[in-house]
This record gives C-alpha cells, structure tokens and sequence, in this order.
C-alpha cells in the first residue's frame, strides 16, 4: 500500500485530493455521489463578508476542453457558512481547507475570524486565501496581480488566524512574472500557495453578436489549462529549489481529470491536487483521481505520495 | 462493449451514476428518441426530472454533460427513454449513438412536477420537445383520476413531438404550429385560456422554451390555475456545484433569490419565477434580489 | 457575393485570411495542398539574422484540445529566405507578410533592412515583429513583457522600414496588463498589432520523470487557447474604443480551426485571422476556414468583411 | 456515412487528403490491420511512405495527426492497408473503428525507401509493426530480380507482425523475440551479421525503433552494405510545416542539419543520421550542426 498522507505546512492530510474551490459547491451535493470525508479536504466555495448573488447569465460557456465561468462569487456570506455550512462539513467527518475573499484586506481578515469563530471551526485544516478571482467587476480588484496588494490581504489574513493554521494565497496565471507574486505572499507569510486559478478569457455570442458570458469575460479552466497549471507550478517551485523564494507547499489545480493528470502537477511540484473542472464531467471525480493516483503510484513501485513531489525537478533527482 | 448497464460510482439513495448501452434510436420527427438501459436511474425517476451525459466519447473535446428531461421509464425492463433533439455538437454526438454504444448518465437530477393528491383536471404544455415528459406525467395524473388535457405546440409539424402518444394518454389534445402546418396556426397561449376554460383546470404543467412558459404562466394565473414549469437553463454540472444556472426565483420569504435550476428546479411555481429578470437572451440580476450588486454602487 | 476584402494600415489584402507564423513553413509544402496566393496573406516563419538550428528533441507535445512546442525559431537566417524562400512565395503570387526577429532592436532593424533587399521584395505586404516567442532560452528575451524593450525593437523596425509598409507587433498574452505593452509598440510606431503568440504551458514526461519538451517549457497553441485570444482582441480593441490607445489594425490569432472560430475573432476586434494549428490537423484548414467564413457572413446577410471587424463591441453597435 | 471515398481538398500531383471509409478491420496478434478505402492515395504511394489520420473524430479533443507507415496498397480496388498498434488513447480510437466509419486521411507522405537498378540482394529487417512497410518493398524488389531476405523482431511472439507473410514475399526469412517465445532469443542485430554474409547483401532496408536502427546501420556497414532507415519521430503534422519532427542529418555537404523526418524522411541513409545524438528519449543538437547553439554561449 502506498502511503498517500501529505503534509502542508505542518497540517498533514491523508491523501492529497481536494475539490477546488467553486467546483464542489458546500458539500452536500457531492456527498450524494461519494462520502468527501474520503478527501484529503474538501475546499469550500469562496465566502466573502456578505451574502452575494453573483452574476447574471449566462454565466457559462464552453470551449474547447475547457469552460468559462463568470460565476462572480455568489455565496451566502460568511455568518450563514460559520452557522450552517460549516458544521454541516465537520458532521460528515470533513477536512475543510476554507477558501475567503473580501473587498479589502480587512474584509478579508474580517472573513477569517468570523469563520474561526464558528461552532465547527474544529474542522477547518487551512485557509485559502483567493486573491486571484477574474471574477470581479473591476481587475483592479483581483489582488493577485500586483506583489503588494497581495502581501497586504495575506499579512492581513496571517495576523487574524492563529499560528497552528496554515494559510495559502491562491494566485492567479495572469501575470508577467508568478514568482515575484508568490514571493510577496511567502513574505507577507502565507504558508503555502495554491496555483493556479482560472485564466482570463472571452466567447463571443454569434447569434447576438455580443459577449457571450453575462460578465463579459469569465475564467478558462478545465484541461484545456492544465499545461499552464504544470508550467506555473513548475515556474515556482523552481524558484524554490534555486532559493529565490523560500521553500513553502504548493497545492496544484488547473486542468486535473485523472490520476495521470494528478501525477502530472505532483512531479512538476505539488504537494496536493484538488479537482475543479473535471467535476462537472463526473461527480466522482475527486475521488476517481485519487483512486487512479493510488493505483499509478503502485504500479510505479512507489512507496509514498511525497515521493514524486517535484519528481521531475532535476534537484530533487539530484538529492 | 459490454451489453448490461452498470454502476460507474457510488449510487445514493436518490441519484445515480451508470453507463447505460443504448438499446434502440429511432427517429420521432426532428427529434432522436433513445431508449438506454439504466436501472439504477429508472427505479429512481419521478415525471419533471432529467439526466445528463457525457458527450463526445472518451476522447472529447467536450466537457460539460448535457442534459435531457425523462420521457418515460420502466423500472422492469431497466430502460430510461429521452427525446433528443440536434442542437449543436453535443447533441448531434448523442443522436449519432448506434445500439451498444454507451451513454454516461447521470440521474434522476432536479425537482419532479409536483403531484396534487387526487380529482380535478390538469392542463399539460409541452412546446417542441418539452413535451417529452409530459405523457407519463399524464399517465401519473390519470392513475390519481385527474382529468388531463394536453396542449402540444412548436414551430412546425416535424418540430412537434408526441401528436399519437398524447391521443392515448389525455382526454383531450391541442395542437398549435407557427405555420399552421398542423392543428392551430400559432402559440400553445392562442389556445391555452380556451382548454383553461373549458377543463377547469386546476394545475397547469409546461415545459419548452422561456418566453413559452412565462405566457402559460400568465394564462394560468388568469385562470385562477397553479402553473408548474420546466425551465431549460444552460447548465455545467447539472448536479448543483457549478452555479451556473442559477435564476431568480421568489422564495418561501417573499424574498428573491438565484437559486439553481439544476436542484431546485428545474419545475418552478410559474408565479415563483422573476420573468421580469428575463430578455434577449440573457438574465439580470433583479436589484432586489438578495446580494445583488448595491445599485449606483460598483 | 460578400466582399472579403480587408485594410490593414493600408494594405488592402483581397481576404482577411493568413497562416500562422511557423506553422505553415515557407510555402512550398502547403502549396501542394492549396494554393497559397488565395490568401489574404501568407505569414512566414519568423526569420533571424542567422542559420538556426532550435531545440533538440521532443519539440512538441498533444494537449487537451492543444499542443505545446519548443521548436526554438529554426530557420535559415535572412540570407537564404531572402534570397531563396522569398523569391520562390513571389513566383507563386503569394502575398506576404514577414515574420522577424533578433537578439537585439538592432538585430531586428537589420533582418528588416535585410529582408526588403531581397529581389522579391514587392512581394511584402506588411512585416510581423516577433517581439514574443517564449521558446528563447531566457525569458528575458521575451520583449513583449515589456513596454520599454518592445517599444525599442518596433522603434528601430520602423526607422528601417518606409513608411507605406506597415509593421505589425505580435505580442504574448503571457503578461500583466496587455494594453501597456500595446500601446507602447503602437506608440513606437506600429501600426498594428497580432494578437496572440503562444502562451508559457509545459508538459511533463510521467514515464521518465522529467520535463517532456528539450526546451522544458513550451508555447501552448490550438482551440485550447481561442478563449484567451478573444479576450485578448477584445480587451486591445475595448482599450482603443475609450481611447486609451491609439485605434489600429488587430490581426488575430489563436485557436481558430473553422469559420466559426474566425468569425469569433473578427467580431472581438480583428481586422484579419491567422490559423496556424489547426493546419496541423488539416493541412487545407486556412482556405477551408477561409470559405466557411465567407459562407456564415453570406447567410447573415452581411454585405462586408469589415461589417464584423469589432462587431460585438457596443461601441461598434451604436455607431 | 458515405460508402465511398472522396477527397477533401485539393490533391496535388503527390499527395492527397481523403475522407477514407474502413473496408476492413482485424487482429493481427498485438496489432490491428486494418483496409481502407483511399483511391488517391492508393495509386500515388511506394513503399516506406506513410499515411497521417486524424483521431478522435469531430468532436475530438486530440489535435495532431498520428502517422501510420504504408503497409500495403491496392490501386485497381483503390485500397490502402495499415498495420495498427494501441499504443495511447490516438492508436487506441483508430484501432476501435468499424466498418463503414471514416478515417480522414494525408498521403502519401514522405520518402520512399530508395530501390536499386535490380538483381543483387537486399535484408529487410523489421522490428515490431516497423515490419508492416517491408513485405510490399519485398514484392517491389523482387520484380526487379532482388534476392530478399527478411529479418523480423519483437518482444514477444504477439508482437512479431507478418510472419506467415515474409516467407511468401521473401527467399530467406529469420525471426528473433527477446523473450525467445518465437524465433531466435534475442535481438535481430544479433542474427543480422550472419544473414548479411549468407546473403551478401548490398543494401539493408529497416524500420524500427530508434536503437534497432543505430544497431543495423552499424551491422550494415561492417559489411560493406548500404543501410536505408525509416525511422519513426514524433510527429506533429506530417507534411512538413511544423518543424517539431526534426533530426540531425549529415547533408550532401558534410555537414549536420536538424532535417524533417517527415518531409527528408522517413528513409534516410543510416550512415548519414547522427546516432551520437539520441539518447534517453531525447535527441540533442550535436555542436556542429548548421546553427547551433554556441559552445560556451547563450
Ligand atoms: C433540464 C433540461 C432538460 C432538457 N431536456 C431536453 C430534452 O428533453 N431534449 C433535448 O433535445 N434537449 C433538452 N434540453 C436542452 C439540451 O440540454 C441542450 O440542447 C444541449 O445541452 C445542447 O448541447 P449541444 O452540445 O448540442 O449545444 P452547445 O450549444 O454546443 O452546448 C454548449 C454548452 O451549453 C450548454 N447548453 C446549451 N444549450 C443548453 C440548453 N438549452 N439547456 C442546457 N444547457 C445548454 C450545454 O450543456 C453545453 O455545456 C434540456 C435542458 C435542460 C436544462
Ligand atoms: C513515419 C511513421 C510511421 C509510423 N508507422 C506506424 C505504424 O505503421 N504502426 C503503428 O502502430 N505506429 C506507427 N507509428 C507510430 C504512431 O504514429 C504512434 O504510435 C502514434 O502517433 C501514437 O499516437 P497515440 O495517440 O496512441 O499516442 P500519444 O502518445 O497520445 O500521442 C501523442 C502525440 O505524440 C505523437 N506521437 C507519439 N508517439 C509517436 C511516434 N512513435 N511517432 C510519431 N508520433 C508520435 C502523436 O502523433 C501525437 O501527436 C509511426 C510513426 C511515424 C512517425
Ligand atoms: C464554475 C467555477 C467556479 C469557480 N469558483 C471559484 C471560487 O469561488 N474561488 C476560487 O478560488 N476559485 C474558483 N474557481 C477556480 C477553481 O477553483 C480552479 O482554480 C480552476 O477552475 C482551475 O481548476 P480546474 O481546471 O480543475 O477547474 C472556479 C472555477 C469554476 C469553473
Ligand atoms: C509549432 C509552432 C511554431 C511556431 N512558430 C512561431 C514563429 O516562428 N513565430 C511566431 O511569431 N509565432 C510562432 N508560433 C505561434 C503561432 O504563430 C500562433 O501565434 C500561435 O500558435 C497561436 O495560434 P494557433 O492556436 O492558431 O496555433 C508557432 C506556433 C507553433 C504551434
Ligand atoms: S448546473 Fe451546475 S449548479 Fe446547476
Ligand atoms: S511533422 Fe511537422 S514538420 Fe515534420
């Protein structure tokens, strides 16, 4: 039996699979088709401060093995998820890495306080920080573009929740240069990074000869991204190895839809996966990935996950 | 391939997941109708709810499963039926499948029609294959001793589905076409008040396109009759974890919110629905709505 | 019959369709499929001032709806395409528009120079200056990163280039704020701009545990990336329609396989369509797209190309 | 699905693009051999050309073209044969065709394995499938009085293509596996120094993987013969315009290019590839080829 435990800035999981946030809903939904305490965690949709409705529609449109999605963040708000739907997820036995947004970074770390003081806040095994939604009316308000505005909501969320808890800042591809980004978040002390979020794109309605999407722009993701996903990961862990930045977990997502895919973003550095897109194509998916990872890395002779972590970084063959 | 439907994961008490080997296609006007073996799916089904499968094969360029209403379902045999209609590539795929070849389901999804509890006379709506449904609904209904009447409509006679079928489950059958092609020349709401009317209807069940079910809506309202509508929102996942399609529906408080087609729909109370929200197209964000974007704020 | 024809800074070309820099060679080999002067125009590989050898081996790499390359800008240096592969696109009729690059602003003015001594010079419709390529071995070879290193490469291209032959700034999407980038080349004098290169993707090789492509990161191509090409177009076009930046000619470029595709470009902004992909998948795809473009605007009813150009821009509608 | 083979585009004087129709499709041990309609391309070919087909179908999401060496043509019935190996998801779709479906296919393609004026003799070795273009070239030289000796290689006995058929086509025919399940145990440059001096061999013709190709033109040249390799490099579009099938060839000049396999290729002169240059997957740009990165340098 491989060992698939992982351990993310001192909180170990049993195995690295995760949903991703905004692909897995609050839980219950996905719990009708496989018990998601078999997850490594289970990643909430983003909560913001308030309850929010989002966009109009359409909200979605697909293209070539990928989606766009211009969801904008609809959510209950953080009271109703503290009160409600976070004891739902520690009553079915779920890790629960949080995924928080706001519009400042006070919000942000308003966020995170109020979701630690919920009755089930036992649950939570990290805080994911989205900087990174394309979602927002304004681009000036995705965070994750600029190194300052990111190490702001990240020292922000970090002086809010207690030092045992690990905080990832999930960043955006969308940038010239990712590593300054992670730098800035590694800085403001973030615990480790998830990479990546969906990127920027655009469908045109040909009928209507308008913007497709309600949004106008909306986020690709699904495996049309997955080269990107591997690249940014890659980008940053290499950064890592070559101590430009300090060396923190990397959580990989973008594009994963098996256990090859799963493999793929664990040897280019991640130290868990979480499934988004690929959900959509089959509800069991999260736990189908991690079935097939298991499998491959027992056909593969290894005897632990951690083993093919940055696998395919020339300094870690090396070490 | 193997020819017996099997579970792909794990079957809860109210969804399943199971590949399902078509066992016959045939064409039904301009619409495709595919009976598959899933039984896990067809022990579950109630009248109003729908599947969704995986187009495209295992090599797709196609993610996102489409989904089509329940036509009928026999838990014996273990057979699930839809009406298919070829809209773009998705859908060609599914029209193209040849007996044995499999279909990916996922199902029974979403709300059924809700049943009254027995008596009265209840008026059917189907607009071009939204009508798939609607006979074993009526079936359902008859069995509780209401009186049903069926109203079919679509632009042409090859785009209206079921014309035979409704003669022998209601008790009465309309028929409108755009073009006069066949039965009445124009909507399904031409005629609607009149079959309203004349049945005295109590409950009227629709499913077609939107601007179809906001007009059965208003005619039944102005009857005095509840409408319970299918709505066909674009959908991702169809199980409720995407959010994208979502509508703007009244809820129990009186207040509005976007809730998702997919569970909590697709049948809606008529009157429940924003139609306001609804045009060219697209839909809005009522501003009162709960959460919507603050208005003249940013 | 609907008029095809299309202005780009004021060369008239009879049709908006081209191949894709380094995806259709230098003629010859398409040729035998179609006939290359039925272009609008015909895109060359991007060419140095030297013979080079690019990158070993793997080059390429099938992704979901895609590919990764890192063919590394192979090519016979300006001498020979001067001389060779420029005179043969001449005898055949073809139009053609000029791919260029160096390792230095310098360079470039002198492949340009260089280029329009050819004997066949006449048959230059219009020069592309490949400020993007992210298959250099340093990304910081990549000018369209930045707006001051493109800016100096499209300034001394155009000092080197007369006046009547438009010069056109391919630029990557790989970067933080696309707009800056374009309106620094269109500031330095480029009077369009080709909108996108090939995004930074990579591919792992699961069976040997390391990067799959020689070059370790590749430029990810095809349908995969049409979402991001449109939004490209849009977001330049958007910029000139508030006159943020100067209004020129976009030159689209990224996934288009169909007619469809192309039409989808063209309505987000651009004034002419490259395919170069899907000329993998079918080698006759630019002339197939061609008249299945030609075909849709026919059943629209419209009278012109250039009704399209930007056509699901508001802007556009009011006018 | 039409029953006939047309074409798509234009078809130039030496290469086609044809919609081709599966006339047959078997097991042939670990392989799939399958006949297909392509008339065009079926009277353009030679032998040690290949053929690029489209995979996945119209909706798929696999964009590239996988390249499948000539086996055999028939031009009066206007067919085309191809020997198949599942080796990912590609070769896995094309060897799962039926009758009737559509290949969409480009060829002929490439360099023809080059033939000698007549008499003499030639071996033909072939490793796995690589064997497939062999025994058509067999037949070829033979009518031109070639003495033809074939030497076929594999793993494993279901991995040997064409047994049965070299013994009809060839005067000599040896087999080796390297599990020894058929034939001689071992590889076919252990048994090819003995055929070459039996037979006196001039010219070795060989398609294989990229080792069992070094090893026979190393074998070849010992003895004197001339050695024409097909080899098989990743492909992107077949037709020479992608630049990602490229290796380093000795030009008539002396000097290293990195040339297209699929356009300068698939044959070349074993003796003119720069076999120092692969290795572990990878083929690196020897330093002295034409445009090299500078030693040193950046
Ligand atoms: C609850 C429900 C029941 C339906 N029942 C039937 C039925 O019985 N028979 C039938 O023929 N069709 C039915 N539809 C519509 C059917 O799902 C769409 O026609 C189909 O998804 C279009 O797929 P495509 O690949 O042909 O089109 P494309 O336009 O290429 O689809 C692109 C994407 O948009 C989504 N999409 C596009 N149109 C629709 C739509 N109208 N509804 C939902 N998603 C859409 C697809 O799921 C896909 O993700 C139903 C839809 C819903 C929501
Ligand atoms: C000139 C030539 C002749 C060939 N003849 C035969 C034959 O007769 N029978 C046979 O079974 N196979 C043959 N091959 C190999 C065959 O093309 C590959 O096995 C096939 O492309 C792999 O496709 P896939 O989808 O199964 O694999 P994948 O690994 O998923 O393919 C991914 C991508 O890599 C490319 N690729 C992967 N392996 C190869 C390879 N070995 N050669 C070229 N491209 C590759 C594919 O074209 C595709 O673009 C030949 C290859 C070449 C170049
Ligand atoms: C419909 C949808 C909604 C999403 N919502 C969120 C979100 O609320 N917060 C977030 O951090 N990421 C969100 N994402 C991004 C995903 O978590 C993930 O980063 C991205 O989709 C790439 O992974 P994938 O290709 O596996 O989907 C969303 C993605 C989709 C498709
Ligand atoms: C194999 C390959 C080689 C390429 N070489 C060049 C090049 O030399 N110069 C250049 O400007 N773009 C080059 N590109 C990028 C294309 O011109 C184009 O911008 C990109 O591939 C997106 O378009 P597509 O999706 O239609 O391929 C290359 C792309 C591919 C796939
Ligand atoms: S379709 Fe995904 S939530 Fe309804
Ligand atoms: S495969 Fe494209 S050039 Fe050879």
């Amino acid at each position: 039996m491989v060992d698939l435990s992982t351990t993310l800035a001192g909180a170990t999981l049993p195995n690295p699979l995760m949903t991703a946030s905004g692909c897995a809903a609050n839980g219950k939904e996905l719990h009708r088709f496989f018990d998601i305490s078999r997850l490594g965690a289970f990643v909430t949709k983003t909560v913001m401060p308030a309850p929010r409705s989002g966009r109009g529609t359409p909200r979605m449109a697909e293209t070539p093995s990928g989606m766009l999605n211009s969801i904008g963040l609809q959510g209950p708000g953080i009271d109703a998820f503290a009160d409600e739907d976070l004891p739902w997820l520690a009553s079915v036995g779920a890790r629960v890495l949080a995924s928080i947004a706001g519009g400042t970074p006070d919000e942000f770390a308003q966020v995170a306080t109020r979701l630690l003081s919920s009755p089930a806040a036992a649950s939570v095994s990290g805080i994911e920080v989205n900087i990174s939604c394309p979602n927002v009316a304004s681009r000036g308000l995705v965070f994750a573009i600029d190194p300052l505005a990111s190490a702001a909501v990240i020292a922000a969320v970090r002086a809010a929740v207690p030092a045992h808890l690990p905080v990832f800042a999930k960043l955006s591809p969308d940038v010239t240069d990712l590593v300054t980004i992670a730098s800035a978040c590694l800085g403001a002390g973030a615990d480790g990074l998830t990479l990546i979020n969906t990127t920027l794109g655009m469908a045109i309605d040909l009928d209507r000869m308008r913007p497709h999407l309600g949004g106008i722009t909306g986020g690709l993701s699904g495996p049309a991204i997955r080269p990107i996903a591997v690249r940014a990961i890659w980008q940053v862990r290499a950064a890592m190895f070559a101590e430009r930045i300090p060396t923190a977990p990397i959580i990989g997502v973008g594009g994963v839809a098996s256990g090859r895919d799963a493999l793929e973003l664990a040897a280019a550095g991640a130290s868990a996966i979480q499934v988004g897109t690929a959900t959509f194509n089959d509800p069991e998916a999260p736990v189908r990935v991690l079935d097939e990872l298991a499998g491959l890395l027992d056909e593969r002779g290894y005897a632990a996950f951690a083993d093919v972590v940055a696998a395919a970084h020339p300094e870690r063959r090396r070490q | 391939m193997s020819g017996a439907a099997y579970p792909v994961g794990v079957s809860a008490r109210d969804v399943a997941h199971e590949r399902a080997p078509v066992r016959s296609s045939e064409p039904a006007g301009a619409y495709q109708h595919l009976v598959v073996a899933a039984p896990a799916i067809a022990a579950l089904a109630r009248p109003g709810q729908f599947v969704a499968a995986t187009v495209g094969g295992a090599t797709s360029g196609m993610l996102l499963r489409r989904s089509f209403s329940i036509h009928a379902v026999d838990p014996d045999a273990g057979t699930v039926e839809v009406v298919v209609a070829a809209h773009a590539a998705g859908t060609t795929w599914i029209t193209e499948r040849r007996i044995d070849d499999v279909l990916d389901l996922v199902g029974p999804l979403g709300q059924a029609f809700p049943l009254p509890d027995g008596g009265g006379a209840a008026v059917l709506v189907g607009g071009g294959y939204g009508s798939a449904p609607l006979f074993w609904l009526a079936q359902v209904l008859r069995q509780r001793g209401v009186h049903v009447e069926i109203v079919l409509g679509a632009a042409s006679a090859d785009r209206l589905f079921g014309v035979a079928l409704a003669a022998e489950v209601a008790d009465a059958v309309d028929v409108t076409t755009d073009d006069g092609s066949a039965g009445t020349r124009g909507w399904v709401s031409d005629v609607l008040p009149e079959v309203l009317a004349r049945s005295g209807a109590t409950d009227v069940y629709a499913c077609g396109p939107m601007a179809m079910l906001r007009a059965v809506t208003e005619a039944a309202s102005a009857a005095g009759a509840a409408a319970h509508v299918a709505v066909e929102e674009a959908m991702a996942c169809g199980v409720g974890v995407c959010m994208t399609c979502v509508m703007p529906v009244i809820g129990a408080d009186g207040r509005t919110r976007m809730v998702r087609a997919c569970l909590d729909g697709p049948v809606f109370d008529g009157d429940r629905v924003r139609w306001d929200a609804f045009g060219d197209g697209l839909c809005r964000v009522p501003d009162d709505a709960v959460g919507a974007p603050q208005a003249g704020g940013h």
